[in-house]
C-alpha cells in the first residue's frame, strides 16, 4: 500500500477497520460479512444517538425556557437515558383488554424496522454507504410510506378514541406533506441527474475557490430545502406539527395505549425518523459528508455528516421550543395551498435552472420568479383572518 | 429456484387469501398490505429495482392508506350481521378457480417453450428516464391527465353530498 | 409436479394471485374488499409484465418494466376514484353491501 | 412577509438559551431537596392538635367535643372520648380524647376543622414532606403523631398563635373572673345562707 496521507486514513477508519475484520472470513462470505457489520454499526450508532439526543433536547428546551433541564443523573444529568431506559423496560406491558393484541405487537417493530432501512441508502462518508442502490431515494422514500401504515396500525388496534384520531390524523397529515418531500427531493434529481443518494453528494462535493456547490446555495435549492425541511418537520410529526401526538389534547395520540418497551420503540422510531430525514436533507442540499469550505476537507467526512445531522436536530428541538402547535385546518391549509404550489413552482425553476445555462442570468431570474411568487402566497394565502368579536348564531 | 423464492410466494399467497378471506375488513387490508410487499419482494428478485421501490412507494404508502381511510370513513370494520360472502359465493368461487384452471393449463401446456435463463438485465434509473420521456413520453402524458383528471374526479365524487335527498 | 422454468413459476405464482383476487371480487360483499381483489388482480398482471420483461429476448427495450410502471400508476388512480365512489355511495345509501345495491334509482 | 414571526421567536427562544447560560437569575428553578424557599406564613397542609406545656397528654387542648369530625366534609377525622376527665388550660375539668386519628390520605386540607374548633385545639400545619410507602398506616396519623406544641405553632405560624395565645389568655381571665365572681357570689350566698341560718335555726 502506497503512503497515504493521515487525514485519508482517518477519513476512511471505518472502511479500513470493517475490511480489516472481514479479511479473518473466507472470501466467499466476505461481502455479505461486510454488510453485517455495517449494520450493525447503523444499529449501534443511532440509537446511541438517539439517547444523547432526548438529554440534549430536554437541556436545550429547559434551557429555552428559562429551566435547567435534567440534571440529576450522573454527572450534568447524563445519564438521564439510561435511567430512562431502565425504566421503560422495567414497566408493564398493558395490552388493552378489547384491543386487536397482533396488530397491536406489530405495529412498532414495523415502524422501527422501516425506519431503520433508510439508514441503508445514506451515504455516511466517503465510501461509507451500506447499499449504493442506483435508485437510492425511491427505496428512501418507500420504506419512509411504510412508516405511515403502522402508525394506522399502532391508532386502530388500540381500539381507543384517541389512537385512532390521533392515527388519522398522522396519517392524513403524513400522507399531505409526503407530495412535497417527494418533489422537493425531484428538483434536486433534475439538477444531480440520478437517483442514487451517493452520485448526489459527488455532483456537490466541488468547489469554487473555497466556496462548495452545494444546492443548496442556489436559488430554487434554497427554496426546495425551505419547502422539504417544513415537510420533513410534518414527516416525522415534530412541532409545530405534533398535531397527531398532541399530549394535552389526544394523551400522545396513536401509541396512547402503548407502555414500557413497545412505547419505547415508538419514542425511537421518531428519533431515528428524525436523523434519517436530516441525513436525506443533509445529503440533498448541505453537501452530505463534504466539508463546508475546501481547506476543511482535511476533517474526516464522517464527522461532517454527523455534524450537519446534529445540526439540523438542533434546529429541530429549537423549533420545538419556540412554536406552538398547528390546528388540523391550519395543517392542511399550509400543505395544500402553500407547500405543494410552491414546490410544484419551484420545479419549474429548476427546469429553468437546468436550461438556462451558465451565467448571471439564471441567477437573477430564478431569484426573481422564486421571492415574487413566496411574497405574492404569503400576501393572499396565507394572510391573517380578521377576528372580530364573537358572534353567535342562536344565542342573542 | 431458492429457498428465498418459495417463501416470498408464501408470504404474497398467503397475504392475498387472507385479503379475500378474513372477516375484519381491516386485517383484510394489511394483509393486502403485506400481498403487496410479497409482490415488491418478487419484482426485486425479478432485477425489476425500479418497479419494486415504486410498488412499495405506491401501493403500500398510498393505495393500502387509502384502503384503511375508506375502510374507517364507512364503518366498514364493524363486524357485520350477516355473513361477509355475497349470495351467489358458490358461482363467484366457480369462476375463478375456472380462470385458474384455464391460465394454468395454459401455462404448464407452454411450459417447455417459455426460455429457461436468462442474463440479468443491466437497467439503470436513468435508462428508465430515458425510455419514459424518448419512446413512451405519449403514455406517460396521458398517465399525468389520468392522474390529474382521477384527483379531481375523486374530489368531486367524495364532496359533501347537498342536503337535498332524504 | 416440476416447474420447467422459473419464468414458468412466476406466471402460475401471477395465476393463482389472479384468481384469488377474482374470487374475492366475485364472492364479498363489502364493495371495498370488491376493490381489494381487483387490486390484486391488477397485480398479478404487474407481476407478469415483469417476468416477461426479465425473461424475454428484449429486456433492454424495458416494455415490460414500463407496462408495469404505468399500471402502478393507473392502478393509483384506479384505487382513489374507486374509493371516492364508494364513500359517496356510502354516504348516500348508508351502507357498503353490494347485495343491498341492487336498485338503479338512487 | 410569511415567516416574520417565526423568526421573531426562534429569536427569542435563542436569547433565553444564550442567556440562561450567562445570567443565573434567569433560571427559576429552585433544586428542591438541597434548595427550599422558606413557605409564607398562611401556608396549610394538614392540620395537627396543639397542646400548651411540657407533656403532650396533659396539656392537650382538644376536648373531645366532636364539632370537627361531625364537620370534616370528607370524613377523615375519628374521636373517641374518654371516659375519665382531665382539667383543662382553664382549670374545668374536661373530657379529652382517647383517641383522635386523622387520616391525611383522605383530608382535603380545607380547614374547616380549624375553623369550628371552639377550643383552638386544631390548627394547619405546614409539613408537606409525609410521602411513606405504607400508604395506609403510614398516612393515618394517630393523636401522638398529631400532637404538635404551642412552641411549634408559634414558629410555623407566629401571627396567627400570637392571636390565639391573646385571645385564649383573655378568655382565662375572663374565666377565672368569672370563676371568682361564682366563688364571691358563692362566698355570698354562702355568707348569706350562714347568715340567715341561725337566724332561721333559731326557731
Amino acid at each position: 500500500m502506497a503512503a497515504t496521507p493521515i487525514s485519508v486514513t482517518i477519513d476512511q477508519i471505518f472502511i479500513l477497520f470493517r475490511d480489516w475484520l472481514v479479511h479473518f472470513l473466507p472470501v466467499a462470505v466476505r461481502p455479505f460479512a461486510a454488510v453485517v457489520l455495517g449494520v450493525i454499526a447503523i444499529a449501534c450508532v443511532f440509537p446511541g444517538l438517539f439517547a444523547l439526543t432526548t438529554v440534549f433536547e430536554r437541556k436545550g428546551l429547559g434551557r429555552m425556557q428559562n429551566r435547567l433541564g435534567p440534571n440529576r443523573v450522573g454527572p450534568f444529568g447524563f445519564f438521564q437515558p439510561i435511567a430512562d431506559g431502565i425504566k421503560a423496560l422495567t414497566k408493564e406491558d398493558v395490552i388493552p383488554f378489547r384491543a386487536d393484541a397482533v396488530v397491536h405487537f406489530i405495529a412498532p417493530l414495523v415502524l422501527v424496522v422501516a425506519v431503520f432501512m433508510g439508514f441503508a441508502v445514506l451515504p455516511m462518508g466517503r465510501n461509507m454507504v451500506l447499499v449504493d442502490m442506483d435508485s437510492g431515494l425511491l427505496f428512501f422514500f418507500a420504506m419512509g410510506a411504510s412508516t405511515e401504515l403502522s402508525v394506522f396500525m399502532a391508532g386502530w388496534s388500540s381500539r381507543n378514541k384517541y389512537s385512532i384520531l390521533g392515527a388519522m390524523r398522522a396519517v392524513g397529515q403524513m400522507i399531505s406533506y409526503e407530495v412535497p418531500l417527494l418533489l422537493s427531493s425531484v428538483s434536486v434529481v433534475m439538477i444531480a441527474g440520478s437517483l442514487s443518494l451517493t452520485k448526489i453528494v459527488e455532483a456537490q462535493n466541488h468547489y469554487t475557490g473555497i466556496f462548495p456547490h452545494w444546492y443548496v446555495f442556489t436559488p430554487w435549492g434554497f427554496a426546495a430545502f425551505l419547502m422539504f425541511s417544513i415537510a420533513a418537520t410534518a414527516e416525522t410529526n415534530r412541532s409545530p406539527f405534533d398535531l397527531p401526538e398532541g399530549e394535552s389534547e389526544l394523551v400522545a395520540g396513536y401509541f396512547t395505549e402503548y407502555s414500557g418497551f413497545k412505547f419505547a420503540l415508538f419514542f425511537l422510531g421518531e428519533y431515528l425518523g428524525m436523523f434519517s430525514i436530516s441525513g436525506l436533507g443533509a445529503t440533498l442540499f448541505l453537501g452530505g459528508w463534504s466539508a463546508p469550505l475546501s481547506f476543511l476537507n482535511v476533517i474526516p467526512s464522517w464527522i461532517w455528516f454527523f455534524s450537519k445531522v446534529m445540526a439540523a436536530i438542533f434546529i429541530f428541538i429549537w423549533m420545538r421550543g419556540t412554536l406552538p402547535r398547528l390546528r388540523q385546518d391550519q395543517l392542511m391549509n399550509f400543505a395544500w395551498k402553500f407547500v405543494l404550489p410552491f414546490t410544484l413552482l419551484n420545479l419549474v425553476v429548476t427546469a429553468l435552472w437546468r436550461f438556462m445555462g451558465e451565467g448571471w442570468a439564471r441567477w437573477v431570474v430564478c431569484t426573481a420568479i422564486l421571492a415574487l411568487a413566496y411574497v405574492l402566497m404569503g400576501r393572499t394565502g396565507m394572510h391573517r383572518k380578521k377576528i372580530g368579536p364573537r358572534s353567535y348564531r342562536y344565542a342573542e | 429456484m431458492s429457498f428465498a423464492f418459495y417463501l416470498i410466494v408464501a408470504l404474497t399467497l398467503a397475504g392475498g387469501l387472507a385479503a379475500v378471506l378474513l372477516r375484519n375488513t381491516v386485517h383484510c387490508a394489511l394483509a393486502l398490505t403485506v400481498a403487496f410487499a410479497g409482490l415488491a419482494l418478487l419484482f426485486l428478485g425479478l432485477d425489476a429495482q425500479f418497479a419494486g421501490f415504486a410498488q412499495i412507494l405506491v401501493y403500500i404508502g398510498a393505495v393500502a392508506i387509502l384502503v384503511v381511510f375508506a375502510i374507517l370513513l364507512t364503518r366498514s370494520s364493524e363486524a357485520e350481521q350477516e355473513g361477509v360472502f355475497s349470495k351467489s359465493w358458490l358461482v363467484g368461487l366457480v369462476i375463478a378457480a375456472g380462470v385458474f384452471a384455464v391460465l394454468g393449463w395454459a401455462v404448464l401446456a407452454s411450459a417447455r417453450a417459455l426460455p429457461w435463463q436468462a442474463a440479468a438485465p443491466i437497467v439503470t434509473v436513468r435508462d428508465i428516464g430515458n425510455v419514459l420521456v424518448g419512446r413512451y413520453v405519449l403514455p406517460l402524458e396521458i398517465v399525468a391527465l389520468l392522474l390529474t383528471a382521477a384527483t379531481i374526479g375523486a374530489v368531486i365524487v367524495a364532496l359533501h353530498e347537498k342536503e337535498r335527498t332524504r | 409436479m416440476v416447474v420447467a422454468s422459473p419464468l414458468a413459476a412466476y406466471l402460475l405464482v401471477a395465476a393463482l394471485l389472479f384468481a384469488i383476487g377474482l374470487a374475492g371480487a366475485l364472492t364479498r360483499r363489502n364493495a371495498i374488499l370488491v376493490l381489494i381483489g381487483i387490486e390484486l388482480m391488477l397485480n398479478a398482471a404487474n407481476l407478469n409484465f415483469i417476468a416477461f420483461w426479465r425473461y424475454g429476448p428484449h429486456p433492454e427495450a424495458l416494455t415490460g418494466m414500463m407496462f408495469a410502471i404505468f399500471s402502478i400508476a393507473v392502478a393509483a388512480a384506479e384505487a382513489a376514484v374507486g374509493l371516492g365512489l364508494v364513500i359517496s355511495i356510502y354516504r348516500h345509501a348508508r351502507t357498503t353491501d353490494l347485495d343491498q345495491m341492487n336498485r338503479m334509482k338512487g | 412577509m410569511l415567516g416574520e414571526g417565526i423568526i421573531k421567536g426562534m429569536l427569542e427562544t435563542a436569547k433565553n438559551f444564550a442567556g440562561s447560560f450567562v445570567s443565573e437569575e434567569r433560571l427559576t428553578t429552585v433544586e428542591y431537596p438541597e434548595q427550599r424557599i422558606p413557605t409564607a406564613e398562611n401556608a396549610r397542609v394538614f392540620p395537627f392538635l396543639v397542646y400548651d406545656g411540657p407533656d403532650w397528654q396533659a396539656g392537650l387542648r382538644c376536648v373531645a367535643c366532636q364539632i370537627c369530625e361531625k364537620e370534616c366534609p370528607p370524613k377523615c377525622i375519628y374521636i373517641e372520648k374518654s371516659k375519665d376527665k382531665k382539667p383543662d388550660f382553664v382549670g374545668k375539668p374536661q373530657i379529652y380524647p382517647a383517641k383522635f386519628d386523622i387520616d391525611i390520605s383522605v383530608c382535603m386540607s380545607c380547614q374547616i376543622c380549624v375553623e369550628v374548633c371552639p377550643f383552638e385545639a386544631i390548627k394547619m400545619d405546614t409539613q408537606f414532606e409525609l410521602a411513606t410507602d405504607d400508604r395506609f398506616g403510614g398516612l393515618l396519623m394517630d393523636r401522638q403523631q398529631l400532637a404538635k406544641s404551642n412552641e411549634y405553632y408559634h414558629s410555623i405560624h407566629p401571627t396567627e398563635a400570637t392571636e390565639v395565645d391573646a385571645r385564649l389568655a383573655q378568655e382565662k381571665v375572663a374565666a377565672e373572673a368569672k370563676a371568682k365572681a361564682a366563688a364571691q357570689a358563692a362566698a355570698a350566698k354562702a355568707a348569706a345562707a350562714k347568715a340567715e341560718t341561725p337566724a332561721t335555726g333559731g326557731h
